[in-house]
């Protein structure tokens, strides 16, 4: 079982970068939330991976089974899901607005629109 | 519109199994996978599909966004209401074996009442922002 | 090995989907692509389940079905009308 | 046996209390049901005080299971003094701002800003008492969320971008602390944070605890406005309706300090913070934003972005005071945070009058305004002066023990600096009283008047608190001393 060994903080590791650079770097607003949903999700599977126990199966009880992968950071990942979820959902009406206001979602658009002003 | 009658036919056979799994989900979530925010979430589901294929008007007859805020808010204040008995028979917040005779049933119990109210406020919400972007004019 | 054999096989059709999903040509190619995906990961789901012997896995596929099957249709409204409310204006019902 | 109810109290009121405005209609109702909540949640905050300097720490086990199983709600006496911080200027703030809200706030969504409020309200609320780190990000996330759509709810249309980037880099930082305690949790596996004390003593020396330490600070940092990324608040304060702006500047960058107070010293500890030169990074940064902030602000011509990027400068003074990892420095960091979030309380809930009355808040529509608005502009005067550190306000009690702080550690630099940024506090205060009290209005524009007797009583309770405290400072400075103890030596 050596391959793996710290394969998933690599994986998370990417992801992470990806999504924090997609926030800092792209210009259109809609992306960034993209981005941003990447990001978060790198530190789901941060969270899942971390509770994997070796030979464990997934904690639903059932007969005949003796070792479960810990249940705890499930538990608290679903709840950052959650969360997740609202601030996408909130960044997304906030974005249909901007849309509606300045009739763009573009960062240079819009702040060439504010300095006419 | 009589184009898509695949769809609408399929919707209707589908509608009724879809809502019976979320129901499933919800009150099968203390043995086995499920819970109160994986049942709305299935049951949002069910009415978005509707929306889709029967139109928001029609969807919104069903479940008006007033009745869905109201819900909303139900939810939460059941949630909150169930810690508050564990207050009121001298209890911690949230302490669930004071509920019923003993404390396992009790447990047993205030887990159901808490998942109920996280459902009902899952599946308002979901569709609630459902109503919201795809009422948007274009 | 039955289990490797069986998730190797629908992973390869997988890969196969997934070579329609990013070559299109068209957004209905795409749009399938992304459907069979979904479908074969309900499949992978139910294998996983049935060869680890946790038959719960099963209520995961279902649901996971449930969405893949909503999603695609959301998707090919959108595409088709360009909105997921009112496709002919303002008057019309909304409907499909 | 209410008594023993009060931690939970503290955060269920408000939690209870935002579903149901949420359902009301109209603004009567919803107004009249959040006052009642706040004003006894401030009640509830007095009985924890007295419970707290009666009985010491108190820890509720919330559902009965006991700690580390369980969520625990600590309240210690930094828990309370920054409740009450939090809960008086939530009172103060409702109490004086309902013609503001009723100005700015649309008659529709006015049921929602209320549920919002709340929940702003308990977020920051439960924050502070839980002893769970996870807990703490649900609470962060609550506050936060609410925080967006409350910023986002500002008359000017930029208001919506303001709410954009804070939710975009207030969710990076929220998801930086997680990834913190991810890491930490796999290193003890615990989460509540005495336990995490005791257990982080035995690995600290491992690069996994760092980097949570690393993750976690810079989480916290974003949200509470540290200096190179706190791009976000001027625009967020400047933008979001005054009676918000009032209520954010007062209370949530507090909390966030709150945090990081207890991450550091509580579960890692003043040898690791020493020991990572974390201690110099953050007297540096203090410094910068204390410098920085205090002269942008003086170029400012917006009244409500020049106080955001004083408020910059205050949490530079915290910060700095804090980086010293002292007694005195932290007894004067928490004490500038209590005293802080009075008078920017005062002083925004002042600016809420005049953007009531004047209808905008750039420099000129003070002109003149000590004639209109006698009171108003005297309690913001006063809050001004406190500001600055003049003796009888509690900004010179903060003053005092900063400098106590600075010269313990042979800072006289450090003294200097704090006393010329004092200097430019006159700078960006000044102008703004001048023009209030020895200019003219312009005849052009229409007259106003002074602001509303329930507006008035808001402001001045906070002003009142801001004497009451610079002549009495006992409460908070005992408060701030023994939670320095607390912090510094209670939890080894």
């Amino acid at each position: 079982m050596d391959f793996p060994g710290l394969f998933n903080y690599w994986v998370v590791m990417v992801l992470m970068m990806i999504g924090l650079y997609i926030v800092i770097s792209d210009r259109n607003l809609v992306k960034k939330i993209v981005g941003l949903n990447i990001f978060q999700v790198s530190v789901f599977v941060f969270y899942i991976t971390m509770g994997k126990v070796d030979g464990g199966t997934a904690p639903i009880i059932g007969e005949g089974i003796e070792v479960y992968s810990n249940p705890l950071p499930h538990v608290l990942i679903l709840t950052a899901i959650v969360v997740g979820i609202a601030t996408t959902a909130l960044a997304l009406a906030l974005l249909v607005r901007i849309q509606d206001e300045f009739g763009s979602v573009d960062e240079d658009a819009i702040q060439k629109l504010e300095s006419r002003q | 519109m009589h184009d898509h009658i695949i769809l609408r036919v399929i919707t209707k056979l589908l509608m009724p199994f879809i809502f019976l799994f979320a129901l499933y989900v919800q009150f099968h979530g203390d043995y086995g996978p499920g819970g109160g925010f994986q049942a709305g979430v299935i049951f949002a589901t069910g009415l978005i599909l509707y929306a889709l294929i029967f139109g928001l008007r029609s969807a919104k007859k069903v479940t008006p966004p007033r009745v869905l805020r109201v819900q909303l808010a139900l939810g939460v204040l059941l949630y909150a209401g169930v810690g508050v008995v564990g207050i009121m028979s001298g209890a911690e917040y949230l302490n669930y074996d004071v509920l019923a005779e003993d404390a396992h049933s009790g447990q047993h119990l205030g887990i159901l009442l808490v998942e109920l109210g996280v459902g009902l406020t899952v599946s308002a919400a979901m569709t609630l922002i459902f109503f919201l972007f795809a009422g948007q004019e274009q | 090995m039955l289990f490797a054999v069986a998730s190797l096989a629908v992973a390869v059709s997988m890969l196969f989907a997934l070579i329609r999903a990013l070559a299109g040509p068209s957004v209905f190619d795409r749009i399938l692509a992304v459907n069979m995906f979904g479908t074969k990961t309900v499949l992978l789901i139910a294998i996983a389940g049935f060869f680890m012997g946790r038959p719960e896995f099963l209520d995961i596929a279902l649901a996971y079905a449930l969405i893949n099957f909503i999603g695609t249709i959301a998707v090919m409204k959108f595409f088709r009308y360009r909105t997921l409310g009112l496709p002919r204006g303002g008057e019309d019902l909304g409907d499909l | 046996m209410i008594s023993a109810q009060l931690p939970i109290l503290q955060v269920l009121l408000p939690l209870l209390a935002a579903p149901l405005c949420a359902i009301l209609r109209g603004r009567a109702l919803p107004h009249a049901l959040s006052v009642g909540t706040v004003l006894l949640s401030l009640l509830v905050t007095v009985g924890l005080l007295i419970r707290v300097e009666s009985t010491g720490t108190i820890s509720y086990a919330i559902g009965g299971w006991p700690p580390p199983i369980g969520i625990e709600y600590r309240v210690d006496q930094l828990s309370v003094i920054v409740l009450l911080i939090i809960q008086g200027v939530a009172a103060a703030v409702l109490v004086g701002g309902g013609a503001s809200i009723v100005r700015e706030i649309e008659a529709t969504r006015a049921p929602l800003f209320y549920a919002l409020f709340l929940l702003n309200l308990t977020g920051l609320t439960g924050m502070v008492l839980t002893g769970d780190l996870f807990n703490l990000f649900v609470f962060l996330e609550i506050s936060s969320l609410s925080t967006y759509v409350l910023v986002a709810l500002g008359t000017d249309r930029r208001a919506l971008l303001a709410a954009y980037q804070y939710l975009v880099i207030g969710t990076v930082g929220a998801t930086f602390y997680v990834i913190g305690v991810g890491l930490l949790y796999m290193m003890t596996g615990t989460l509540n944070m005495a336990d995490l004390a005791d257990r982080v003593a035995g690995v600290e020396e491992s690069t996994t605890i760092r980097t949570a330490f690393a993750f976690m600070i810079i989480g916290i940092g974003v949200k509470l406005g540290m200096m190179p990324v706190h791009f976000w608040l001027p625009n967020a304060y400047a933008r979001a309706p005054s009676v918000v702006s009032a209520f954010l500047a007062a209370t949530s960058t507090k909390v966030a300090v709150y945090i990081m107070l207890r991450v550091v010293f509580e579960i890692f500890g003043v040898p690791m913070f020493l020991a990572t030169h974390l201690s110099e990074i953050i007297i540096g940064l203090g410094i910068l934003a204390m410098v920085v902030a205090s002269v942008t602000a003086i170029f400012q011509d917006d009244v409500k972005r020049l106080l955001a990027y004083s408020s910059l400068a205050q949490i530079g003074y915290i910060l700095f005071a804090f980086g010293l990892a002292t007694e005195p420095g932290v007894t004067a960091s928490v004490l500038h945070l209590f005293n802080h979030g009075l008078m920017k309380g005062a002083l925004f809930l002042a600016l809420a009058a005049v953007a009531l009355r004047a209808g905008r808040t750039r420099r000129t529509d003070l002109d003149g305004l000590g004639q209109a608005m006698p009171l108003t502009m005297l309690g913001f005067t006063l809050a001004g002066l406190s500001l600055i550190g003049v003796p009888g306000t509690v900004g010179f009690i903060s003053k005092w023990y900063l400098l106590e702080a600075a010269f313990d550690r042979d800072g006289f630099i450090i003294a200097a600096i704090i006393l010329g940024s004092s200097l430019l506090a006159i700078l960006y205060v000044w102008p703004l009283v001048e023009r209030a009290y020895f200019r003219k209005r312009d005849p052009a524009l229409p007259p106003v008047e002074e602001a509303p007797l329930p507006m008035l009583i808001g402001i001045w309770l906070l002003v009142g608190a801001n004497l009451l405290f610079g002549v009495w400072p006992d409460l908070a400075t005992g408060l701030a001393e023994r939670s320095a103890l607390l912090l510094l030596g209670g939890a080894r």
